[in-house]
């Protein structure tokens, strides 16, 4: 059984929620499961050949170990991931200090409303 | 014999998600997750006794601490968003669980 | 008798996920993403990657931490509740139809696509075997993770942390702060429980000596700095627990961890970019573990003055 | 012999664990009353496992470490327990019975 599939249906599952959300703490959370499928994708592409973890490899089978570049590779891409959803988040809490609402469509509104008030 | 157990380890798993899924009020869903870390925890040991690895038994530690410090903040949170409720109690109790 | 459990473990992971996307209420969806991201965690574990599964694991309490903060403010203000119940009441009309359709059809085409161009089963592994081969005579330490890490691809680490850095300022500065509505605050809520309070004590020495034990031992086994760094930030959020935070100096940590960050980038360039570590590894088979174990410590005391600054940011600031 | 006994005891913990699932799955219940039967057998459940596993691997870094995992979760499983049933009569839940007594009021 190909485990790829898993990893494709996450992220199409986590784009349809992340165009379908309307509350903008729900659409963080799908980005946030959009990157964890990412991750998990590359895993399984360096796992195809064997599924033992790369420490102590001179005691194991060479042929059943795992891509350890995908992993290390992936190792930055969960702490750029947990970075980007901070700063979003903190650019959340001063959306909703400014404006008081969670809402896409509510907070357009209001943007657009104040944006005409001005000129 | 040890993937019998990880079998019925993982069957224990399902249900408690079952009720993170389904429960009622979020005490519930609370306890769910409790369970969940434990079943994880517990998988986590079988399969590096399995393996003969003693270092995957560190992820049994990260794990435990992670989620309980996961599961203590949730549970703060909650009982400061319900005080002001709580001392307004009156005679809609009932809205109270629906809103959850 | 040979069980799949990887593929039950990501068929757990794909079930929590749909239910994240049909769940309505914020609290269950902060929970449902508590048991996603375990279960994710545990799949990463069973595809023989460990040093991805333990980050993965500890970034989660944080990430659960920081929307919990979030949404706090975001029910205190009643806001949020509105804004659900409007959700929840959409009326039944040619418009609402479209807008589900059309992302389904839109999502279901691109996954077709994205079906066609699968990669192939003889993936190349001309590069796995190299480094496989070679990493204990080029960089040293018996973890290839750890070794590809923070030898061959030490540029990779290097912009990571930098991005760590910018990502720590970037909420110091956007994030509103009035100092004035800072004092007379009562932070720590668990003080009345006494259980609580003796336990947190308790359970605190375990977490600071099981994080220098990850930190010390990240090139021999999994883990690493960065991992060790998040252990030893969950020793903050106890303190927190307990105790109360007026007289911690943010600031200066923050100025700690620009200063750890500078270390970062000059220990590389000392040791890998000379080949100070290549020749020692023929000369003096311990100069590379030295070099790993002072990586492993520098980007772990980085990553736990980063985060104890974004935990005190959110809980102490952005909750208010 | 001494794995024969090493599954005995998981075995048993396995039952317990059961007896737990069977609690936690209870739909016309309190949640107080979930929370009591199914945290407790929950606790005994992982003691018991464990003992089983260092039966199984003798005296050896494993058993340590297995021990050490043991006594974490012995300190942290109740404290959670303890944590969520304080936040839930803290924060407002109310039970059927008190609902009840409320009503008549």
């Amino acid at each position: 059984m190909r485990l790829d599939i898993f990893t494709m249906v996450m992220f199409f599952v986590s784009f349809f929620g992340l165009i379908t959300s309307r509350t903008i703490i729900k659409s963080i959370v799908f980005i946030l499961i959009m990157q964890t499928s990412v991750v998990m994708f590359w895993l399984i592409v360096g796992n195809m050949h064997g599924s033992l973890p790369p420490i102590d490899v001179y005691n194991i089978d060479a042929e059943n170990i795992s891509d350890p570049l995908p992993q290390a590779l992936m190792l930055s891409a969960i702490v750029i991931g947990i970075s980007v959803i901070t700063v979003s988040i903190t650019m959340f809490n001063n959306l909703f200090r400014k404006y008081e609402t969670a809402s896409w469509d509510h907070m357009e509104k209001v943007y657009s409303n104040e944006g005409e008030g001005e000129q | 014999m040890m993937n019998i157990i990880l079998i019925v380890l993982f069957a224990y798993l399902f249900f408690s998600m079952i009720r993170v899924a389904i429960g009622p009020s979020v005490w519930d869903r609370l306890s769910g997750l409790n369970l969940v870390t434990t079943k994880i925890i517990l998988v986590i040991v079988i399969f590096a006794s399995i393996n003969e690895t003693t270092y995957l038994l560190d992820f049994a530690m990260i794990y435990a601490l992670s989620g309980f410090i996961g599961t203590i903040f949730i549970t703060l949170f909650l009982s400061n968003r319900n005080r002001r409720k709580l001392e307004e109690f009156k005679e809609d109790a009932e809205t109270e669980q629906e809103n959850e | 008798m040979n069980i799949p459990i990887t593929e039950i473990a990501l068929s757990l992971w794909v079930v929590c996920a749909v239910l994240i996307v049909f769940t309505k209420k914020m609290y269950r969806i902060i929970i449902t993403f508590g048991v996603f991201s375990l279960i994710g965690a545990l799949s990463y574990l069973f595809l023989g990657s460990p040093d991805v599964a333990m980050a993965e694991a500890a970034v989660s309490a944080f990430v659960t931490i920081f929307f919990i903060v979030c949404i706090e403010r975001y029910y205190k203000f009643g806001m949020g509740l509105e804004d659900e119940q409007a959700e929840e009441k959409v009326k039944f009309s040619a418009k609402s139809v479209g807008r589900i359709l059309a992302p389904t059809g839109f999502c279901v085409g691109l996954f077709w696509l994205a079906m066609q161009h699968l990669p192939m089963d003889d993936a190349v592994t001309v590069l796995r075997d190299q480094y496989l081969a070679r990493f204990m005579y080029d960089v040293g330490g018996m973890n290839a993770v750890a070794s590809i890490v923070l030898g061959y691809r030490v540029y990779d680490t290097l912009f990571e942390a930098l991005l760590l850095v910018v990502s720590v300022v970037a909420v110091a500065h956007v994030s509103w702060y009035d100092k004035a509505e800072m004092i007379d605050r009562r932070h720590s809520e668990i003080k009345n429980s006494g259980v609580a309070r003796f336990t947190m004590r308790v359970v605190c020495p375990i977490i600071i000596i099981f994080g220098a034990y990850i930190i010390a031992n990240g090139h021999l086994t999994a883990g690493g700095g960065f991992q060790g760094g998040l252990a030893i930030a969950t020793f903050f959020i106890c303190r927190y627990l307990v105790y109360d935070i007026n007289d911690l100096p943010i600031a200066k940590v923050m100025r700690m961890e620009k200063l750890v960050f500078v270390n970062i980038t000059i220990l590389p360039v000392l040791a890998v970019f000379t080949g100070v570590t290549y020749f020692a590894t023929y000369i003096l088979p311990l100069t590379s573990d030295v070099y790993l174990v002072a990586m492993n410590i520098l980007i772990g005391f980085k990553v736990a003055c980063g985060f104890f600054v974004l935990f005190y940011r959110f809980v102490a600031i952005e909750r208010w | 012999m001494l794995e024969y006994i090493s599954f005995a005891i998981m075995g048993l913990g396995l039952i317990f664990m059961f007896f737990g699932i069977v609690g936690i799955m209870q739909p016309n219940k309190d949640f107080y009353y979930r929370l009591l039967v199914t945290c407790k057998i929950d606790t005994v459940g992982i003691i018991t496992f464990f003992i089983g596993l260092a039966v199984r691997h003798g005296i050896s870094f494993f058993t340590g470490k297995i021990v050490l995992i043991l006594i974490i979760m012995l300190i942290l499983n109740p404290l959670v327990t303890h944590m969520v049933a304080r936040s839930a009569y803290r924060g407002g839940y109310v039970s059927k019975d008190e609902l009840e007594k409320r009503k008549l009021r």
